[in-house]
Parts: C-alpha cells; structure tokens; sequence
C-alpha cells in the first residue's frame, strides 16, 4: 500500500526532475514549438512543491496530494500542458478518493483514468505525436512494474521522434514536425519515471 | 535583452503599464489588466488574453470601445485560468461576458476551464475562438487555425458593438461573423528570442525566410531563399484571397492590417505596404481601411503578416466609431 | 530585409504611406510628405525632416496639431535642401514657416541652405535646432549634441501652438524653450543593419551594450557588459535629471518619453518604464505625461531612449492639446 | 591651359572612382559614423555624371562643368558630405568665371577658394579628422604637380586615422573615434587621385 508520503515524494521527485531537465524541455519545445515547455514545467511545479510544504489546504491523503498538485498546475501553468498535466493529477487524484493508503491496482485504475482525461480534454490519440504517446504506454505497462511503466513511456517519448504532430502547435508545421521528440512526452516520461524511483526507494 | 529577468519580465512590463496608463486598473500581481469604468454604463464585458509577447496585443487594447480586460500569459504561454475568472468578475456588469480566444490549444484549454468556472459564479460567459491564419490548414490532423492579426479586427469591431450597448448574444455574433470574415498571413526574417531562452528559438540563417508563421516564434510551413518585398506580398496577399474567396460578398471592401512582427523597421513596413495595396488593386480588392504597424508582435521577430477582412456597412462603421486605447486611438 | 532593394527603400515606403494614409499629400518622387490642409487656416508651417531610418519620425508626426510637412531624406542621411524648400512653398500661407532640425552637421547645412534659398522665394523662415542628447558633451571639440528623443516634443508643443494660431516667432520661441527643457539619453543592446551596407554597422556582442548611443547605428560612448534594466535605467535617467537639474524649475513636472530604438520588444520597453517610473519617483521628479513606444527609432536597433521635459502648465496645455497624425493622435 | 573636356573627365574619372570605392567609403564610415557616405557620394556623381550627360543646361565652360556638378550634389546627396562637397564645386567652378579655357595656376586658386569655402560652411579645421585633412594638403601640393596633389590628399587621409575627431557625427565618439580613417578624408583624396589622373591623360 501507498500512503500520502509516497505521494508527495513522487511530487518532489518529479520536481526536481523537472529543475534538473528545464532547459532539455525548452530546447526540445524550440524547434517544433514555441520554447517555454521546460520554463512552463518549472513554474508549475515549483509551485506544487511550495504548496505541498505549505501543506495547505490540509493534505491528508494520497488522492489530495494529486489534487492539490493538479489545481496548483492548472493554476501557475497555463499553456496546453498546465490544464493537461493538472487534469491529469487531478483526475488521478479524485479516482483515489479520500483513502489514506491505496494499492497499486488502484493507482494503476486512477492513472488510466487521469490518461483518459487527458486524451478527452486535449482530443488526442496515440501517434499523434504528444504527452499521449508516452502516457499511454506508459500507464498501460503499469501492470508489469512501475520501472516497467517508466521504461515503456522513455520509450515511447523516443518514439515520437518520427512522427508528424497532428495536435499541439507542433501540428502547425506539418511534415517539418518530423524528426524531433516531443516535449510533453519527454516530460511525461519524466513524471513516470519519478514515479519508479520513488516506488523503488531510490528516492 | 532589456529585462531585469527571465522571471519578471511580465511581471515588470505590467508595472510599467500600470505607470505609464494610469486609466487602466493593472493588478500586477494578478495579472488582469482592466478599464476602470468597465462596470459602469451596463455594458457586456470583452475580455481577451493570451501570451505574452505579442504586445500591444492585448493589453494595449483594453479602452473605451474595445476590451474591457486582458490576461496577459508568461511570455508565449496562455494565461490560467484564475485570470479570466477574475476578468470576468471585474467586468460583468449582469450583461454577461465574451471571451475572444486565440486558437492555440493552450489558450482553448485555459479559456474552456475559466468559462465553466467563470459560469459556476454566475457570469454569463460567450467564448469567440479566433482562427484566421490561412497558412494553417484547418483539418483534422492540425490544431486548426491559428488566431492571429485578425484579433485585432474581433477586439475592435466587437468592442465599438458592445461600447453601443448590444447585448451579448450580438456582440458574439458580430465578433464571430468578423473572425469568419477575416484571414491572415505571416512571414518571419528572423527567429526570436525569448527571455527564458535568451538565444533564437530556431536558427534561420540571413538570406532565407519562412513563409505561413505564427506569433510564437515556432518555424512556419515552408523555408526559402529571400524574395523582394514584392513578391512577398505576392505571396502573402495571394493566399489571404484565395482562402478569403469563399467568404461573401466576394468582391466587397476589406479593412487591411500590415501587421509588424515586432523587429521590422516602419520604414520597411510602409515599403512592404506599397505592395500589398499593389496587390490588391491588380485582384480588384477595394481597400476600405488600413493600419501599418506593430499591433500583434512577436518579440523582436523581424516579419510582417498581412490580415484581411471583408467588411460590410456595419462592420465599416463599427471599425471607424470611436476607441481610446493605449495603441488604437481614434475618433470621438 | 523586408524590401524590393536598398536603392528603393525610401520610396517605397513613401508609396505605402500614400497607400495608407489619404489625408497626407505624397509627393513620392520628390519626398515631401504634406498635411493636405496645410494652407487653410493661415496658420504657421511647420516643417520638419531628417534621414530615414527613424519612423513613424517625422511623416508619422504630420498632421493637425502637429507638423505641416515632411522631409525624409536618404536612409540616415539627411535630406537635400530642395525638399525643404518645396515643403516650404507648399505649407507658407504667409504667416511664414519654422523649420525644426535636428542638430546633426549634415541637418543642419542642409536646412541652412534651404532657408536661404526659401529666403529668396519669400517665404518668412525660422529654425529651431534640437540638441537634447546628453551622451555628447557640447564643446568646440564635438559637432554639439545630437538631436533625438526631444524632437517629438518639439514638434507636438509647437505644432499645437500653430495649430492655435500662435504667429512665427512665438511658435518658434516656444520650440527653442521646449528643446531647452529636454533632455535625453540613449542605449543600444544591438547594432543596427542598414539596407545599403546589409550587415550590421558595428559589432556588438550578445551580452555587451552600448551607453551613449545617437538614433542611427553608431557606437556609443562606452561600452559595458550587460546590465539588468533597472540599472540602464539608473545610468540613463541619472545622466538626463544631472543635466537637467540646470533647467528651471528645478523642480517641476516632466513629460517623460521612454522611446524603443525599433528592435525591442514593446514587452521589455514597458518593464523599463517602470524602472524609469522608480527613478523618478526616488528622486522627487512628478511625472505629469507619459508615452512609452517606438517614436524615434533607429531601424531595427535594439535598445531605448529616456527624454525628459520639464514642462510648466503652458507645456502641457499644449502636449494635451489634440493631434490627429498616423503616429501620434489624442484629443479632440 | 585645361578646356571643358578636361574638366567634365575629371568628374567622369571621379564618378568611376567612387563607383569603384563606393563599399570601401561605406565601410569606413560604420566604425565611427552612420554607414552611408559611400552610398551618399555614389548616388551623387551618378546624377553628376548623368547631368553632364545631359548636359543641360548648356555647359559651356570649366566654370560650368563644376558649378553644375556642385549644385547636383546639393541637390542629390544629403548628409554632411553633399552641402560640403557641393560647396567645394560650385565655388571652385564660380571662382572658374566662364573662360573657356583656365590656366593649372587659375585652377589652384580657384580650388583654394573652395576648400576655403568648406572649411567656413562647416566650421573644421584641419586635424579635425574630416575631408579638409585630405583637401587642405592636397590643395597645398597642387604647386608641385596634380600628382603631389593626389599623394599629398591620400597621405593626409592616412594620417586621420590617429586623430580623434572634432567635427561630424565622429566627434560624438570622443576617444572611440581614435584608429580609424576618416571617411571624407578618404573621398577627398580619391577626388583630388581623379584630378591627377586626367591631368597624367592616364583618364
Ligand atoms: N491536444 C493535446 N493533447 C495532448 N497533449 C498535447 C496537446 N497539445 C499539446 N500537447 C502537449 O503539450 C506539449 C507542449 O506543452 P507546452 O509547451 O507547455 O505548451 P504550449 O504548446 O502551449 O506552449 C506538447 O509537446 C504536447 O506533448
Ligand atoms: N563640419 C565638417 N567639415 C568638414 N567635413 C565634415 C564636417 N562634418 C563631416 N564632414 C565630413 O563628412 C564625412 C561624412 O560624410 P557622410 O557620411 O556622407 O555624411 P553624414 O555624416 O551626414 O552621414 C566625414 O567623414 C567628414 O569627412
Ligand atoms: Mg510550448
Ligand atoms: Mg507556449
Ligand atoms: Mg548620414
Ligand atoms: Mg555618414
């Protein structure tokens, strides 16, 4: 079982992977975007981590964690990926519920929903060259191991590099969008990948 | 760069704006810029925002007879949506609120979120999405059209209807029927520099340049070698009106705007205009109005876009009633 | 380059503001830009030129309230003295014309000349030279302060006053008391390209900048490594209150222009306003007007300028007096 | 004794000189001025050169021949240099008077008269690093030989290059204008090398 502490380590984690790769995330945003990706990432987060320590409102769950991360997102970001990633964690978080510890069935339940929040919210499917293309395989590995899930959505970020965008502002530039990976995806793997070092103790 | 930080460059940007225009009420904390009257006299509300950088989109155009309020974003990231929230809060007179909405994603998103929210409180929300850039097709393999210039033309035409009163339902029409009316095209001599990044964004050598950008910076559809003013204009104008065919009355007047992408000497953007005006009269477009100018930059980008729209009587006579903005001043 | 070829710049854009602008006469082919109703009213003319390179500088000045006519020379080069004396015949309704120039060798010999020559015509000729650029020290061993910033006070306080019907001589005492009350300060981030020479005029490295600069590309007087704005603006607005502190009253309000040299983003021009707002505001100097925007530009130079003018209750009656021009309009 | 011909070579072999040094002149004058006295001065004796061509109105004599010249430079170049260089001609060429044919002596003295002219209307004195460190020398030699003349100009262009100017746009740069030569400088010793050169028949 998962309690609220596991959660906001995956938060921190995930912070301070974004610190670490902004700049990686803006630069990847630059050729087939508009350069802010890594700057938009780190406003956000740095954000949840001031209010997971500020620990108000009171935190008290693993489902409020996400919560509280995925409106503080929403709330700093902007962009496509603030409401994206905040409907993610937010989405993910309500699946949750109130319970203080959850299983890793049920996160795996509340991550697919918060995926498919996403895929909804955004219209994107898989292949189209977003944040989708590592979510998807990324939740959908879950079932094997959490280094599996982070291992399928690095994978798949990858992956995207062949594709031409067909949503985002990536799509604007047609066939030129071919031959560069995807800053959502790339962060995507990214967040799941926190997720792994912090199921695997490593952080 | 002439910043104090990559972090508090909108943050001091609306401080400057809050010194220099003191008939705007600027909550730089919050980021909503609005006219102080905006309450008074009943009217719907416009609100409008987007990324930084496009300035003076949309800031610049928060007065009597155009918005009421602006959400500026971080520097080419649509705002969130706490700031439209309160926009609309700020604005709503009881005659409800439109919001003109960029076509980005981002932008869609944030805007979407703010309606509901905006509508939880009770304010009567109309969102206009803004999608004119032709160089964009519109399909269902691209985030459709970008919102570009043609902004410019929903804030203004939408504001002067709802200066007059009309009630909301009107003022969306109106500013949906000038979005539909309108297309938009842009070319980039150079890429941009943001203050995050603090280098160019792509690397476009001097000697070529991309035809059917945006305003972020991001790279367009096609790469050439440089081509004269002229062509340029060929180019440009010929793809507004040929997308712009299929609006009616096909043949009737439009309102121009040679639109400065922020790094374009004027004296340029007048050359460039000589061309597009060239242009126009070879096709039999009759110019009822232009505007030359930086109106919805992007940064020090050196380019221009050329925006059209087809006008009718009341468009014309909207266009010219009176607006008192910090960059569009005139009448009354 | 946004342009058909560095031969036909000025041109060009001569054929695109004519294109733009219908209230302006656009004589392309000899350059001279005037108010179509210049003549009616019997009210002094007021004519103003330069190089080009500086836009909307002076065309985008001419209009009710502010200038009569235009001469724009060469790309940075001044124009010739014919071009001044067919503005001057064609603005004189006998109450005589006021030359304003910008004190640069070139100007100034070349309206010398087309005073006399306008002399002989019979038409009654004052000038009034600008030179409020504090970065030159005026000594015998300079050509004098440059002309910048301050000329567009000077052609909106003295065009209001000819507007009014003030006679010749008054307008023209008035124009030298406004440039004696200015003062300015200029700050290159960037050089500049001009369309003859193609490349830039100087090398000056990412992360340096020029302090000191005039408005046509050339090197300052210093050169530093980058600083933040809030310290250009220390450096810039210092340099200009130290020298105006000799201008009485010491004390009074200043109009206050934080003017773009054409390649900055209007996003960093405002967040430095609001550095030039906190300077003035720590040294006890009440700011009673404010425009922040590219006014007197210098191609797509990066960097600003600051001009002060100390300005008394008359000055301001007349800077809010209205003005209807491409570039500058207000009032009425 | 030097007839009209003589001095409408002497424009046309100045004219070729400054289409010839046009980017050189340009060059020069972007260190320590505003980039345009080679485009200036070539605008200038394109239109001399066309108005010789023309011919109209009638020119008749060396006195015209210059007088024209000079009032189409006022009248085309702009900037510093075409009233300064305007004034050179037409003075030279009234001090000419209408004689159809003028002696190498009436030719020095009436090229006195027009640097003196210069010198007045702009206010310099030699080793103000302007045109008049080329012109003054130049003139002085011209009791030598047109060659003298020519050296004396160029070397005196040279020798602005150590000088920190007083007078133009150059002297806004205080001590940054020391180590550059003076544009003008470098015109008028090009103009004073064409003299020379129509004078050797070598044009
Ligand atoms: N419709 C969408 N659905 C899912 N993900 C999207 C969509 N549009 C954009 N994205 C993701 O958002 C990323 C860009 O985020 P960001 O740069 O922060 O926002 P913006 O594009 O507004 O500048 C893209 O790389 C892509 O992965
Ligand atoms: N007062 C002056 N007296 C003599 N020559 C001058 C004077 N001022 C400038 N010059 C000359 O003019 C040259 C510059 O000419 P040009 O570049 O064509 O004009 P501008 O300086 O107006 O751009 C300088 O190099 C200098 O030799
Ligand atoms: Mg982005
Ligand atoms: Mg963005
Ligand atoms: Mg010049
Ligand atoms: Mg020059």
């Amino acid at each position: 079982m998962r309690d609220t502490d596991f959660f906001r380590r995956w938060m921190d984690t995930a912070t301070a992977a974004v610190e670490r790769e902004a700049d990686r995330l803006t630069e990847l945003d630059s050729p087939i975007g508009d350069a802010d990706h890594g700057s938009n990432l780190l406003r956000g987060f740095m954000a949840v981590r001031a209010a997971l320590a500020a620990g108000e409102p009171a935190v008290a769950s693993p489902g409020e964690v996400l919560q509280l991360a995925g409106r503080t997102l929403i709330s700093t970001v902007g962009g496509a990926s603030g409401p994206l990633y905040g409907t993610l964690l937010r989405r993910t978080g309500k699946e949750l519920g109130d319970a203080a510890e959850v299983s890793d069935d049920a996160l795996r339940e509340a991550l697919y929903a918060g995926v498919g929040a996403v895929a909804q919210l955004g219209g994107a499917a898989p292949g189209d060259k977003t944040m989708l293309d590592a979510l998807v395989p990324g939740v959908a590995a879950l079932g094997t191991s959490y280094r599996a899930a982070a291992d399928a959505a690095e994978e798949g970020a990858r992956a995207t590099v062949p594709l031409q965008a067909r949503k985002g502002r990536a799509s604007y530039l047609g066939e030129r969008s071919i031959g560069h990976q995807d800053p959502g995806a790339t962060s995507s793997a990214l967040l799941l990948n926190a997720l792994a070092e912090v199921a695997e103790g490593a952080a | 760069m002439l910043i104090n930080s990559a972090e508090t460059v909108v943050a001091d940007a609306l401080r400057g704006l809050a010194a220099a225009h003191p008939e705007l009420d600027v909550d730089v904390e919050r980021r909503v810029v609005v006219r102080r009257d905006a309450k008074d006299g009943g009217r719907v509300g416009l609100v409008s925002g987007g990324g930084s950088g496009h300035e003076p989109l949309h800031a610049g155009f928060v007065g009597p007879g155009m918005l009421s309020a602006a959400c500026p974003g971080e520097v080419f990231t649509s705002p969130v949506p706490d700031q439209m929230v309160r926009a609309a809060a700020a604005v709503d007179a009881g005659q409800g609120v439109l919001f003109i909405v960029k076509n980005y994603t981002g932008d869609v998103l944030n805007f979407e979120m703010a309606a509901d929210l905006a509508g939880e409180d009770g304010v009567r929300v109309e969102q206009v999405l803004v999608n004119d850039d032709v160089a964009v097709t519109d399909s269902l393999y691209t985030a459709g059209r970008r919102g570009t210039g043609a902004t410019l033309f929903v804030e203004k035409i939408a504001g002067a209807a709802a200066e007059e009163g009309a009630p909301l339902e009107q003022v969306a029409a109106l500013a949906r029927r000038v979005n539909e009316s309108s297309r938009s095209f842009g070319v980039a001599l150079s890429a941009v520099t943001t203050p995050a990044k603090g280098s160019p964004t792509f690397d476009l050598p001097v000697g070529e340049l991309e035809l059917g950008i945006g305003i972020h910076g991001e790279p367009g559809r096609e790469r050439r070698a440089m081509m004269p003013a002229r062509e340029i204009a060929d180019v440009a104008v010929g793809a507004v009106l040929d997308d712009l065919a299929q609006v009616a009355p096909a043949d009737g007047p439009v309102i121009a705007l040679v639109n400065g992408m922020g790094g374009t000497p004027l004296l340029e953007l007048y050359g460039f205009h000589a061309e597009v005006a060239r242009v126009l009269s070879e096709r039999g477009v009759p110019v009822a109005r232009t505007l030359v100018g930086n109106y919805v930059t992007s940064l020090d980008m050196a380019g221009c876009s050329v925006s059209l729209c087809r006008a009718d009587e009341e468009l014309l006579r909207l266009w010219d009633a009176p607006v008192q903005t910090a960059a569009l001043r005139w009448g009354r």
